[in-house]
């Protein structure tokens, strides 16, 4: 661990080049960054950074490059002040950092006020193996919503800013495409053909066995956008605008929001309060596995929806 | 010795964000200021991670025989946090690419010395 | 043994992270990632075992898929944009 | 029989570990980007696949074993093409072999 540690240091003090390498470098940050968060425990955490830090945000960034600039311009003023604010900042957290407990310390203040709570009675109240889900599902089902708004706002942003001149590359939208060697690798085209539907099948399992294993919705509508984007990439823009239309698109990604905010309301309507799972169904913690199933999809699909939706988007650009 | 091996985790993750910091405030070109966000974020995860760890814990996914368990509410902020960045990033990458429609540069310095003249 | 295992693991990182630093053309580069990738997959599963709970290998798959697509999204890309600008591609794609 | 599997997992994962590491050398030693591309993608297939076959054997039979298995096929479908999909790119890309060095160089991937 600590090796990885170090490894991700160099990274950072390395990174200072020309951008593409820039990219890959954080492909590999976000590697590594996810491996030492299964070695802290965090497998949810690993998964979900493993498909988005990794897989989109690499996939979007190189899409950006293409469209601008691949290097970056040497003159820069005076990178001392910057330096210096940073030193003094950092100096302060260390500083800061000698007060906190120690790392792995059972008796840390955090460790101390919800967590056992959760740990112990989750069993009884929500029935789940995994803790994460019954805490981002249930406990913590207000947070949970507002991120779900927060991503499909960020989608709706994108599409105000990318989607609206289509016009000046739509020409070579048709006939730009289906040209580069990697269209024409037979190869890729018959190992993806046969891989996509396992992943699939695959983001369908992490999407429900989110609740007895790590998973979730967050992962499978990232593993779920992950397979179209490796559609798109290997048959091209228009072949996969077939499959699955923006339009198609953008309404799943405010249904899951709706499928979310339903449950919730459903909750108030059953006689509970909102996001309220326990009434849903005759037994409580019936309830609650039917609720969390539900927002889980809910999840699922607006950020599938999303991300395939902005990833057509900066693709659309490039052609 | 105990102090800095207690403390390193955190150290490290001050260390990435420093890193992150500088390059959003010192480098002109803006891919790489949004790179220099992400690292930032990725920083902030790792902190809130290694706070939620306990020493000889398991991960929160209760099984039988298992009775230490990390922390699980760290897990579940940085789960969502993880999900919101890469929408901001999404967002802050469409911005970029907007700017390079309008201005031909993604290049800081450029960009302040065309808006001048007006 | 798993601890030898995983230490090897970590050797080859190490080494794929020196050949991505150094790495004289891009393709180096996407190779190395590419290889750090896999070895990110094996330390996964190495691990689990290693901490004796082996049952979150669902993350070495996703790992394993998601190292494909990005090294497939990299080659795409990069054939795209070319030595120089994006902007110049269409006819240039169809002369292949 | 469990002590032969055992022996037989270890050898298994011990090959493995080696091959990751001679990849690794290779990786950084060989003189030029082809001969790399022989390197890596030629051991990091099977590495993966006897380090987690030797990890199928310590598991022993159930739900790890086959998520094990997918994986191994996984890696088997996606190294081999990767490995493939780059060498095409970068000849695709300009970048030409290392032939005059030696006469076992031309490598083919």
């Amino acid at each position: 661990m600590l090796l990885s540690f170090l490894a991700i240091t160099t990274i950072a003090v390395v990174r200072l080049r020309d951008l593409f390498a820039v990219v890959m470098l954080f492909g590999i940050f976000s590697l590594l960054s996810a491996a030492i968060f299964v070695t802290l425990d965090a497998v949810d955490v690993a998964f979900t950074e493993a498909a988005v830090g990794a897989g989109i945000s690499t996939v979007l960034m190189l899409a950006t490059l293409t469209l601008t600039t691949r290097t970056e311009s040497p003159p820069r003023h005076g990178t001392l002040l910057p330096l210096l604010v940073v030193c003094v900042t950092g100096g302060a957290l260390v500083y800061g950092t000698l007060d906190m407990p120690r790392f792995g310390d059972p008796q840390a203040p955090i460790h101390q006020h919800v967590a056992p709570r959760y740990l112990q009675d989750s069993p009884a109240e929500i029935g789940l193996p995994n803790v994460v889900t019954s805490v981002l599902a249930s406990y913590r089902g207000y947070d949970t919503l507002g991120e779900v708004t927060v991503i499909f706002t960020a989608g709706a942003g994108v599409l105000m800013l990318l989607g609206a001149i289509r016009r000046r590359t739509a020409c070579c939208d048709d006939t730009g495409k289906g040209g580069s060697a990697v269209n024409h690798n037979l190869v890729l085209r018959v190992v993806a053909k046969i891989l996509i539907p396992f992943v699939l099948l695959f983001a369908l399992y992490v999407q429900f066995h989110g609740d007895f294993g790590p998973g979730g919705g967050f992962q499978a509508g990232v593993i779920f956008a992950a397979a179209f984007i490796l559609y798109t990439l290997i048959f091209g823009l228009a072949a996969a605008r077939a499959v699955a239309s923006p339009g198609v698109l953008r309404v799943l990604s405010a249904l899951g929001v709706l499928l979310f905010a339903g449950v919730g309301l459903a909750g108030i309507f059953a006689g509970g309060d909102f996001l309220d799972y326990g009434v849903l169904a005759s037994h409580p913690v019936a309830g609650q596995h039917l609720g969390i199933l539900l927002i889980e999809l809910g999840v699922g699909t607006t950020v599938a929806a999303v991300m395939i939706m902005i990833f057509y988007l900066f693709a659309g650009r490039t052609r | 010795m105990a102090t800095v091996l207690g403390l390193y985790n955190y150290w490290i993750a001050i260390f990435l964000m420093m890193a992150g910091f500088y390059v959003v405030i010192a480098h002109g070109n803006l891919v790489k200021k949004i790179v220099g966000l992400s690292i930032f974020q990725v920083a902030v995860f790792i902190l809130y991670i290694s706070m939620g760890k306990v020493q000889g814990g398991s991960a929160p996914i209760l099984a039988a025989g298992v009775t230490s368990y990390s922390n699980p509410l760290p897990h579940v902020l940085i789960l969502t946090a993880i999900v919101v960045g890469v929408a901001t990033i999404a967002l802050g990458l469409a911005l970029v690419i907007r700017i390079n429609e309008a201005y031909g540069t993604v290049e800081e310095d450029n960009i302040h010395s065309q808006d001048e003249p007006e | 043994m798993f601890a030898a295992a995983i230490l090897a693991v970590l050797v080859t990182m190490g080494l794929a992270l020196i050949r991505a630093f150094r790495g004289p053309t891009v393709y180096d580069r996407i190779l190395a990632v590419n290889m750090f990738g896999t070895k990110t997959v094996l330390f996964i599963a190495v691990y689990g075992f290693l901490s004796g709970r082996p049952d979150f290998l669902d993350i070495a798959l996703v790992y394993a898929l998601i190292n494909f697509i990005s090294t497939v999204a990299v080659l795409k890309f990069f054939e795209y944009g070319g030595p120089g600008r994006a902007a110049t591609t269409p006819d240039e794609g169809e002369g292949d | 029989m469990a002590m032969i599997v055992d022996a037989l997992s270890w050898v298994f994962l011990l090959t493995g570990g080696f091959l990751g590491v001679s990849g690794g050398i290779g990786i950084l030693r060989f003189p030029d980007f082809f001969t790399r591309l022989h390197a890596a993608g030629v051991t990091d297939t099977l590495c993966a696949a006897l380090i987690l076959l030797g990890l199928m054997m310590q598991a022993g039979w159930g739900l790890v074993a086959v998520k094990l298995a997918f994986i191994i096929l996984f890696l088997s479908f996606t190294g081999p093409v990767a490995a493939h999909a780059l060498a095409r790119a970068a000849l695709h890309g300009g970048l030409m072999p290392l032939l005059h060095r030696a006469e076992d160089d031309p490598s083919k991937s």
